[in-house]
């Protein structure tokens, strides 16, 4: 084994230097991320993070459980949107099981469902962003208003799949349980409640002078190097670039559903610049529309009956291997699964938005001030299971 | 200068629209419930409550319970753990035949064998059920009661520990829904999500009743 | 671009450094690559306008079985210019697995070679800062091996809960 | 000894007219002191007032932090405390016992001393500000009995002094911590605390210059004649000067949005971190000790002290109509409190420095033309009058604009679903 120590930062005697450990324990580290800052009085000169706290070998664990067992720990990974989490490892393997002659398909009725809950963890997702990020920056009350709406979505997913935050909803093949009798009219009630929500959550937080005071110009992530560290999602559409799986690689049916893309924007009103921690905040409070929008259409179609679960004799994706990603509310959450045809893959990889976007903090961390860093954590939009799976 | 002036409006202005929005927030009703008190945990059809389905706490009827190992095998945390042996008698002894689980629309069950079309309830006829277990009576019931009817398999082990950690199971819900005999449940009341103990050792249950095969 | 095209370009460049498509493979399809040059060839295929693969989607090693004497390491790359995937593969073996870093071309390798140095003990060289990151740093040897056999302590904790 | 006292004695030499604190009521019903007492007569007066506050300004913390966390639960939805007694009335109580019995931690390699008396520092000097405020007056035969420790013919200058002798406290506690945190955020107050003194100092002073004198029962005085009387609106740059020491002395009180000393979201808890038990409340107690004084300071000086809102109505000798202004002022502070994101250091100096400095110089200039161009007797109608005109019209414009901002968040009529 090779001989290694942990680095870390190691500052001259006497210097007017100072090493401070902000985390694991830390109310804005967003879970157990620990970060080692190299203090020059406010101003942070250089910030290392640590991670691997909450590690649970998720890939070793995927190695000895057969296919439907691994769906489960998937919701551990992003447990903010593990309905996303689930979808995505199922596209992938449903992706791989598609040479099987045996498999019929994902019915329908199930991708109106899957799209449904989706584009639901989605604004759930987004709405404990939003919450967070105001709390991170001071305020507390924006943190509580995300709360309580995000627990109508909870209901609803409580309604439907008999959980709160670890769903196991969305199975190979289609979705475990079909909806209960009134659940769409719950939905209906839900989005005609919180459409306007978000004008007001824009008002008391997004427009406010102190919020836009600590979030513009600060820790600004362009376009090439967004790009360049592999950050995806609400991150590298707040640089400025239109890109969206469910746009521009539609799978499941999000080319039948009329939504935008929202990006960021260069707004000399407020001096915000692309890619900025504005940009990145104000992309997720857009999509949030845009998530009610697509389920607004849904509301309006009528969902075909049918079976929720495609026909199969076994999950044994034939001998192969597949990189297969899917945009979860965080960005593009893709798995690598090499399969030897038996019921249990040989390797499978999870490769995490927030993982990516994490490792661009030592960059853009640098010359700012300690109150920036929370700030950038925030923006950035992390959440720890998924990095340390 | 211009840019000064209006600096302090902007910060004026957005933080008295902010007071408003959160004074505004004030005068509503406020959402949040004091939890046991405030709130019969009854079902109804408020869909507040504990919905139905509602993946809780897991309870095993091991009257129905015909020890074929499926939830252990797809448990992905392995926290069913199951003995069983087989009865003196050799091959195709058993330890009874084959019965119907007559499921209630007040969520209770009675287990016997049913007489007539169990696949099919025909509205307001009387159901007779014989042999029930564990009583062995003979039991009638209003068809309209009935939920539905399902068949249980006959039993061909003697079950020597049923026991589930729930220390360890993380309600994924997989064992329920391979359970042939639907005997291994998730529970949706209030029992199935209130069972705090101070010793974790207690969250082992075990639910195997050996009077059961006497 | 289909893979095959990309594997000409690559061919006409590095000659054979670089192994036919794997055939027979039911899904995506990696294009085999000489481990000593994967830097180079990462180079090329991220700066050739043809090409222009700026994104490294994942980077993940691969161990397929025990007996297995060779370890892999798979680069997918995306190409927002063209649109284009591919992944390319390089094996390397277990006594004595060394490949070069892509570090310098892409800077989120940087993390996802320092979880494929923790997890299977790959040394990439050149990388600015080779340490365990998921694991802690006293941890003995590279769980996701298939060989890997987990250790009874850990600073006198028992492992095996 | 006896010239220590003689000054005592002469600090709180009554100023105004004939109106004496409500203590030397006391001198003057007991039977007569022994002979060799006499001389401190009204020492002893002024130690039983400052007993008498001793014992009922802790009791304000109690209240207002229920309130608070009343207030914040109102405003965000929720019940706020609900278990302990009616409404949750006595949970502060309950928590400050709780408090009392935990242990009384001291970090390791810390400063033993300077950590333990650190919170008593603090206290003092938040209570000490109490002194001088005057929280009513009554009218017995002619003499006048102010509801005040020590009519200070300095007072505002005593209070502005006093006051800032709490970051001492504050930065001994962060220093004593031995915790990078704690010291983090007692540096950052430091620096608040000093820069804010300034504009806080500039707004008194514009006041100053309309009444002409420091003494608080005096400022108190001159604002008897009604609403119109009181020195908010007085002229357009008193009412500015208003909000300028409103924000100052939210600054001055470490609360949202300048709540960065105990950015618990940036520090942790800032420099009160490694504090439990006792002392942590000690902190506790005055902070909200503190936000009371400056809100009553504030009401003295602009909002007519415990003068009524029609002259001459003043039940109790206004001590119930003064508390309330006090407490609008401390609901407003929560409220901003639970509004608002907190500032970034650099932030935080630059609106000290560069917005509220200039326009408190720029009020302080502006009163004095004010003054020389419409006469020194800013009660007179030829002053008054325009100033009035200009204050109402300028609030009703901002507050039209606001409303209009928040209608454009369409009024939601929906409840939630699971209302």
């Amino acid at each position: 084994m090779a001989a290694e120590g942990s680095k870390f930062i190691e500052v001259q005697p006497f210097s007017d230097e100072m090493v401070l450990s902000m985390g694991p324990q830390h109310p804005s580290t967003h879970g157990v991320l620990k970060l080692e800052l190299r203090l020059d009085g406010e101003i942070v000169r250089e910030a290392i993070p640590h991670i691997g706290y909450l590690h649970r070998c998720f890939e070793k664990h995927a190695e000895n459980l057969s296919y439907p067992q691994i769906i489960p720990f998937t919701d551990r990974m992003d447990y903010i949107a593990a309905m996303n989490q689930n979808w995505g490892f199922c596209l992938a393997v449903e992706k791989m099981m598609a040479a099987d002659e045996k498999f019929s398909g994902v019915p329908e009725r199930a991708e109106y469902l899957r799209v449904l809950v989706g584009e639901l963890n989605r604004i759930a997702s987004h709405l404990l962003s939003f919450g967070t990020y105001g709390m991170d920056i001071g305020a507390f009350t924006p943190f509580l208003y995300a709360f309580r709406d995000r627990e109508e979505i909870l209901l609803l997913f409580e309604e439907i799949c008999g959980a709160r935050l670890t769903y196991n909803y969305i199975r190979i093949g289609g979705v475990s349980r079909d909806m209960p009798p009134d659940w769409l009219g719950h939905v209906k009630n839900f989005i005609d409640y919180f459409e306007p929500k978000v004008d007001e959550y824009n008002a008391l937080l997004t427009e406010n002078k102190i919020f836009i005071e600590r979030t513009v110009k600060v820790a600004v992530l362009d376009e090439d190097m967004a790009i360049n560290y592999g950050i995806t999602g609400p991150n590298l559409r707040g640089a400025g670039k239109k890109w969206d799986l469910r746009k521009d690689e539609p799978y499941s049916i999000y080319d039948r559903f009329d939504f935008d893309v929202p990006i960021g924007h260069d707004i000399p009103r407020i001096g915000a610049v692309l890619g900025d921690c504005w940009n990145r905040y104000k992309v997720r409070m857009d999509e949030m529309k845009e998530s009610v929008k697509i389920i607004r259409q849904i509301l309006n179609q009528e969902i075909p009956e049918g079976p929720i679960i495609a026909q199969y004799k076994a999950v044994r994706p034939p001998a192969g291997e597949i990189f297969d990603r899917s945009e979860a509310p965080r960005g593009e959450l893709g798995f690598y699964i090499v399969s030897d045809g038996s019921v249990k893959p040989v390797r499978l990889k999870a490769k995490s938005p927030c993982f990516t976007a994490l490792s661009a903090l030592q960059e853009l961390s640098k010359g700012l001030m300690v109150a920036d860093i929370i700030a950038i954590i925030g923006s950035i939009d992390i959440v720890m299971g998924e990095i340390d799976r | 200068m211009v840019g000064y002036i209006s600096n302090i409006y902007v910060g004026v202005y957005t933080v008295l629209v902010g007071m408003v929005i959160t004074f505004r927030q004030m005068l509503k009703p406020r959402v949040t419930h004091q939890y046991p008190y405030q709130y019969e945990f009854e079902r109804k059809d408020n869909y507040r409550e504990i919905p139905i389905g509602y993946r809780g706490q897991l309870h095993n009827r091991v009257e129905d319970c015909i020890v074929c190992n499926k939830c252990v095998q797809i448990c992905p945390v392995d926290c069913i753990y199951i003995d069983s042996r087989k009865p003196s008698g050799g091959r195709g002894a058993k330890l009874w035949e084959s019965m119907n689980v007559v499921h209630l629309k007040d969520r209770k069950q009675i287990i016997g064998i049913v007489e007539g079309n169990t696949k099919k309830i025909e509205p307001d006829t009387e159901i007779t059920i014989s042999q029930t277990v564990p009583a062995g009576k003979t039991r009638k019931v209003s068809s309209n009661d009935v939920d539905r009817i399902v068949e249980r398999k006959k039993v061909t082990f003697y079950m020597d520990r049923f026991d589930i950690d729930m220390a360890l199971c993380m309600y994924c819900g997989l064992c329920t829904e391979v359970c042939p005999t639907e005997c291994l449940t998730m529970v949706d009341t209030l029992q199935g999500i209130e069972y705090s103990e101070f010793d974790r050792a207690s969250l082992n249950y075990s639910f195997v009743k050996p009077e059961l095969y006497k | 671009m289909i893979i095959e095209e990309i594997q000409g370009l690559l061919c006409e460049k590095f000659g054979d450094k670089i192994s036919p498509v794997e055939a027979g493979a039911v899904h995506d399809s990696c294009i085999l690559v000489d481990p000593a040059s994967v830097n180079a060839i990462c180079q090329y295929l991220y700066d050739d306008e043809r090409l222009a693969f700026d994104m490294l989607m994942c980077l993940s090693g691969l161990d397929l079985s025990p007996e297995d004497e060779n370890l892999s390491v798979v680069y997918h790359l995306f190409s927002d210019v063209h649109l284009h995937k591919v992944a390319i593969k390089a094996v390397v073996s277990k006594e004595n697995p060394h490949l070069p870093t892509v570090e310098n071309i892409w800077k989120t390798a940087n993390w996802h070679e320092r979880e494929a140095y923790d997890l299977f003990g790959i040394v990439f060289e050149g990388h600015s800062d080779l340490r365990r990151i998921l694991l802690p740093d006293d941890w003995e040897g590279y769980p996701l091996r298939k060989d890997y056999k987990e250790p009874d302590t850990y600073r006198g904790m028992k492992v095996p809960y | 000894m006896r010239q220590f006292f003689s000054i005592v004695d002469n600090l709180s030499e009554v100023a105004v007219g004939s109106s004496k604190p409500l203590a030397s009521l006391l001198v003057e019903i007991l039977p007569p002191l022994p002979a060799f007492l006499e001389e401190y007569e009204q020492l002893l007066a002024m130690i039983t007032a400052c007993g008498i506050f001793v014992a009922v300004v802790p009791l304000i913390p109690l209240v207002l932090v229920l309130a608070e966390r009343k207030v914040s639960a109102f405003i965000q939805d929720r019940t706020g405390p609900m278990r302990v007694g009616p409404w949750g009335i006595l949970q502060t109580l309950a928590d400050g016992v709780k408090l009392l019995f935990k242990e009384d931690l001291i970090p390791p390699y810390g400063d033993r001393v300077l950590f333990r008396i650190a919170p008593y520092i603090i206290v003092c000097f938040s209570l000490a500000a109490f002194v001088a405020i005057p929280f009513g007056a009554i009218d017995l035969g002619d003499e006048q009995y102010i509801f005040i420790v020590s009519n200070l013919n300095i007072g505002i200058f005593y209070i502005l002094a006093v006051s800032s002798v709490i970051v001492i406290g504050i930065i001994m506690a962060g220093w004593a911590s031995n915790s990078k945190w704690s010291l983090l955020g007692s540096l950052r107050s430091a620096a608040q605390m000093v820069s804010y003194e300034i504009p806080v100092g500039l707004s008194i002073l514009s006041v100053i210059m309309l009444v002409q004198t420091l003494n608080m029962q005096g400022i108190v005085d001159q604002q008897g004649s009604g609403l119109h009387s009181w020195l908010i609106f007085r002229t357009p740059f008193s009412f500015v000067a208003f909000f300028v020491f409103f924000i100052s002395a939210i600054a001055e009180v470490n609360r949202t949005p300048f709540d960065l000393p105990e950015a618990e979201s940036e520090l942790v808890a800032g420099f009160h971190t490694e504090y439990s038990g006792m002392r942590f409340a000690l902190f506790f107690i005055a902070e909200y000790a503190n936000m009371f004084a400056v809100c009553a300071i504030a009401a003295t000086l602009f909002l007519g002290g415990w003068q009524g809102v029609l002259p001459g109505i003043d039940i109790l000798g206004g001590l119930p109509g003064f508390v309330f202004k006090t407490l609008f002022l401390v609901f407003v502070m929560m409220w901003i409190r639970w509004t608002l994101p907190r500032l970034r250091v650099d932030q935080l100096m630059n609106l000290c420095w560069k917005y509220l400095i200039p326009v408190s110089f720029f009020n302080i200039l502006g009163v004095g033309i004010w003054m020389l161009v419409l006469g020194a007797d800013t009660m007179d109608m030829k002053s008054l009058g325009p100033s009035l005109v200009i204050i109402v019209l300028a609030v009703f414009i901002l507050l039209r604009q606001v409303f209009k901002g928040v209608s454009g968040t369409k009024q939601e009529t929906i409840p939630a679903p699971s209302i």
